[in-house]
Order: structure tokens, then C-alpha cells, then sequence
């Protein structure tokens, strides 16, 4: 898994590459829930252009992240997913209660 | 019954380690790809395999990581069969188990048999307490231009 | 003797077929991408993984397609040692096999144990006739960044 | 295995692609010897520039029709092969007995 991540603004843009599964899941999580529990944060922007691989432990992760911060009235936008990845939010249906947009900055216009 | 003739077989067996998640999907879509599946086919498998090892890990064996998954697959002409294997703490009510979203951890989603089954043609689930668990995958392979076998 | 502690561990095993010399390799360069082995590194573990299955099949079962060979893979700390194994017909002289260019095929180049040795760092023949071929290769991961592995 | 020929003024051209072991060699060998036995062939140019791997079973295809051809006094070019499988190439011997060239032209302009 990489990761790398921007703080501006109250969110969280987070890029994601690699496989999301069991494996790196814990990792995930822990990275996250550190920098939310952290900076003062209300939406997080997830970019998985680079994710080649996700199931249903690496979805977790993302609405375990997304019930967190919609607690507090904050979001999860979810940004650039390729068709195999696409395909796997779409049949768990997050894609019913996060929005997803192809690219940063129209993801980035949402928030503002 | 018909008998079906075996192309080939394997086995894979590994440590219940959440790290052999990936090794097991990488390892099984290498196999599979002896036979003519398109790409989306093979990330199906991919997906189905991992919940299946991820299963066993975390709920078959509650995350210890020294016992053993096994993962057995068989080719035939008409598709593949995968079988995930744990000697884990087994399944109560299986019925329950596979129902969309009920997980017995909160934390997670309770879509692992949904991809099970939403990738595979045939799914079954064979479990009891404390007799492990094993998880039967079968997936149909087209008739396209089927790769020419010569066995 | 010192105790070395196993990270984790894989088996696999296949029916004798040439089509599974592609499986084996990209089966054990999956699992041992876990270390932090470089691409080079991990394209001479497909290497020497390739001539010791296909040893298995083509002399050690003398290209019968319905036999077993075994893989078995394990992780240490510093690095990864594995292990091809097939019941096959044996090898007699051990030292003559192992020899450059030397071929019981004259159809063959006699390289195989060659690109074992040269691309694993302890190589080791236990054989016999009649009671099969287990050949064993360690191979070091460098102590560069070595990836934080936290158990 | 992907393998495409081209035949000119008693020279086959083979562009070889994917894996090159035991899994494809009879069918490597039988296709090339085919070849040789129904075309009146002198030289064999092998562009590897596709070629992810090679084992000692590739190496003894190509090998066996060296042989093949040297015997009537022709010679077999190998074309663009990537690092990894240079290496093995060197490693076993072959480069010294072949040519290697990095492209198409340059091996064909050591024949004519
Ligand atoms: N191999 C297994 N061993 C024991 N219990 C299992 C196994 N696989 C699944 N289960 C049970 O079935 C439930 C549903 O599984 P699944 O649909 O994959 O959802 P999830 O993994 O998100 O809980 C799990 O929560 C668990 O209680
Ligand atoms: N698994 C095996 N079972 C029986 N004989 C073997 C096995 N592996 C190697 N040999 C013997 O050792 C010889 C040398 O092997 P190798 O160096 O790989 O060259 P090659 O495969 O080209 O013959 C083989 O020709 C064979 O006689």
C-alpha cells in the first residue's frame, strides 16, 4: 500500500495506491484514525487512482472513516477509482452515501 | 453422476496470516489463468478468494496466526472450482451468515459471501461448530475461442 | 544449533504439468515479495523456482502429467528458503547432475542446477534412485530499509 | 506465448512475446522447426523485445535450432531482448556462440 496525504482547510486529502485488503487494513485504519484524532478535520477526500485492488476489509475501512466524521456533519469524497475498484463500491453500495468524482479539484470544489 | 474430467489441480496451503490474503488471490488468478477468462473474470476471483482467506483468517481462526488455510482448485473444461478450507471455530447458522450485511463483527460490513456470491455460479458453504469451515466456489468459464488444450 | 524464527510459510502443490512451471513462479515470487527483495531478485527466485519444478516434471517424473510435486516456501528474517520436491525416479550421482552442462537429455543444455546455484545463496540435492528429488534454495534479503514486519 | 513471423530472402523473422519455459517450449520448438522444414530458410532472426521470461527450457529451444542452422551454415540473431532476460541470455553461454542486436535493422543489415 502507499499513501500520501495534504491537510488544508478543515480536510483530509488522502492518496491511496496499492491492493486495500486484510492485509494492510489495520494499517490503513490506524493512519487515518491517528490523523482525525489529531487535526481538526472535517471531510476527508480519499484519492484511489492508484488502488488496484479493494474487498470488503478495505471498504471497511472507508465507512468506518465515513461514520465517523458524518457524526459530526463532515464527509468522505471519494476520487478517480478505476473500473475494477469502481465496480466493487458500487456493488456495496458506499456509492449511495459517499458522492466520487474523477479528479481533486472537482472533488475539492464540492467541500468548499 | 457424470464424471467431469480433472485438467489440473493445486493446492495451496499458508500460515492464517492477513498478509497471505494477498499471496492466495495473486497465487489462485496465476492458476485460473490457464483457462480463457477476460481480466474482469479474474479480478472476480480475485475478490472472491480474498473474502473467502480473509474469512477463514479473521472469524475461522479470530486472527491467530499460526494455523493453516488451505485453498484447493481444480480446473475443469467447463470452469474453475475453488475451495477455501479453516479448521477454525466453524459456523453456527449458516443462513444467517450469508445474509447481506450481517456480520458477526461490528466493525466490519457482512459483504464477504456477497462478493462470494455475486462473483461465482455456484457458492456452497459447508460449516459447523467447531468443525471448521470450508467455502466451494465454482466459476463457469465461456465458450469463447477456448485456448486449445491438448490433454 | 540457534532457533531461527519462521515468519511465515507456504505449501504448494500441483500436478505435473509444464503449465504449472508458470504457476509455481509467479505463486512463490508472490510470497516472497513479502521481503523486500528487489526486482532482480525476485526475477532469479522465478529462475531458479522454474528449473527446479521443471526438473520435477521432466525428469523426475519423466513428463507423466498426474504426479504431485510439492513447493514449500518459508520466511525467515534473513530470507527465504524453498523447497521443490517430487517422488519421482531419483537422481543417481548427485555431483555428475550437478555439473555445467551436464544433461541426461541430449535435447537439454544442462543449466538448470547452474541458474539454481547461481541465483540462490545455499544450494542443497537430497536424492536417490527411486525415492525422488528434494532440492533446497536460501536466498538472503540485504539489510536495506528492510520493511517493518511487526511480529 | 505470443509469436508473429515474418520471411524474406531466406531469413525467418520471429517476434517472440510472454513467458519462454517449459510450459511453451514444444510448441515454440515445433512451430520453428516447421518452418525450417517447409521453408528454404538460411538465417533465424528472434526479436525477445516481448519476452518477460526465459528459463533453460527457452534457452534450449533456441539453442537447438542454432544448431540446426549452423550446421548448413546459417546463424540465428537474437533481437532487443529487456535486461532480465539478457542476463540469463549471457549468463548461459548463448551470446557467445549468437549475435545480438538491439533492433530489426541492425540484425538485418548483418545479413545481407
Ligand atoms: N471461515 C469462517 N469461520 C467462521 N465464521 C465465519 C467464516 N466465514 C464467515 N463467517 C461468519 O459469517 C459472517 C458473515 O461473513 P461475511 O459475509 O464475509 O461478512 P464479514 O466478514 O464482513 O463479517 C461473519 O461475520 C462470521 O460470523
Ligand atoms: N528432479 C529430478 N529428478 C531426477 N533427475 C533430475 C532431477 N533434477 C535434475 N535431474 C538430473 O540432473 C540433470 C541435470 O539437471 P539440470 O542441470 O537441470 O539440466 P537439464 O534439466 O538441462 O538436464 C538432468 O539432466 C537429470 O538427469
Amino acid at each position: 500500500m502507499h499513501l500520501d496525504m495534504e491537510y488544508q482547510q478543515e480536510t483530509l486529502l488522502v492518496r491511496l495506491g496499492g491492493d486495500l485488503d486484510l492485509g494492510v487494513a489495520d494499517q490503513l485504519r490506524k493512519t487515518l484514525d491517528n490523523q482525525l484524532d489529531e487535526k481538526k478535520i472535517k471531510n476527508l477526500i480519499l484519492n484511489l487512482n492508484r488502488v488496484t485492488f479493494i474487498d470488503s476489509s478495505g471498504l471497511g475501512v472507508i465507512l468506518g472513516r465515513y461514520k465517523r466524521l458524518a457524526n459530526q456533519g463532515g464527509k468522505v469524497i471519494l476520487v478517480g477509482a478505476q473500473p475494477q475498484v469502481k465496480r466493487i463500491l458500487e456493488l456495496s453500495g458506499l456509492l449511495q452515501i459517499m458522492e466520487d468524482y474523477p479528479d481533486e479539484p472537482k472533488a475539492l470544489s464540492k467541500i468548499v | 453422476m457424470v464424471a467431469v474430467k480433472m485438467l489440473n489441480r493445486c493446492t495451496l496451503e499458508f500460515a492464517s496470516q492477513p498478509e497471505n490474503v494477498a499471496f492466495a488471490r495473486v497465487a489462485v488468478a496465476a492458476f485460473a489463468s490457464q483457462l480463457d477468462y477476460t481480466l474482469p473474470e479474474l479480478e472476480e476471483i480475485k475478490v472472491a478468494v480474498s473474502e473467502a482467506v480473509g474469512n477463514a483468517i479473521i472469524h475461522g481462526y479470530r486472527n491467530k496466526p499460526d494455523e493453516t488455510v488451505q485453498v484447493k482448485v481444480v480446473i475443469y473444461k467447463s470452469g474453475i472450482e475453488i475451495q477455501v478450507v479453516d479448521q477454525g471455530c466453524g459456523i453456527a447458522d449458516i443462513d444467517l451468515a450469508m445474509q447481506p450485511a450481517y456480520s458477526s463483527d461490528p466493525e466490519r460490513m457482512g459483504l464477504g459471501f456477497v462478493f462470494m456470491r455475486s462473483f461465482s455460479d455456484r457458492l456452497q458453504v459447508v460449516s459447523a461448530p467447531g468443525q471448521g469451515t470450508t467455502v466451494i466456489m465454482f466459476k463457469h468459464i465461456k465458450m469463447r475461442k477456448a485456448k486449445a488444450r491438448a490433454n
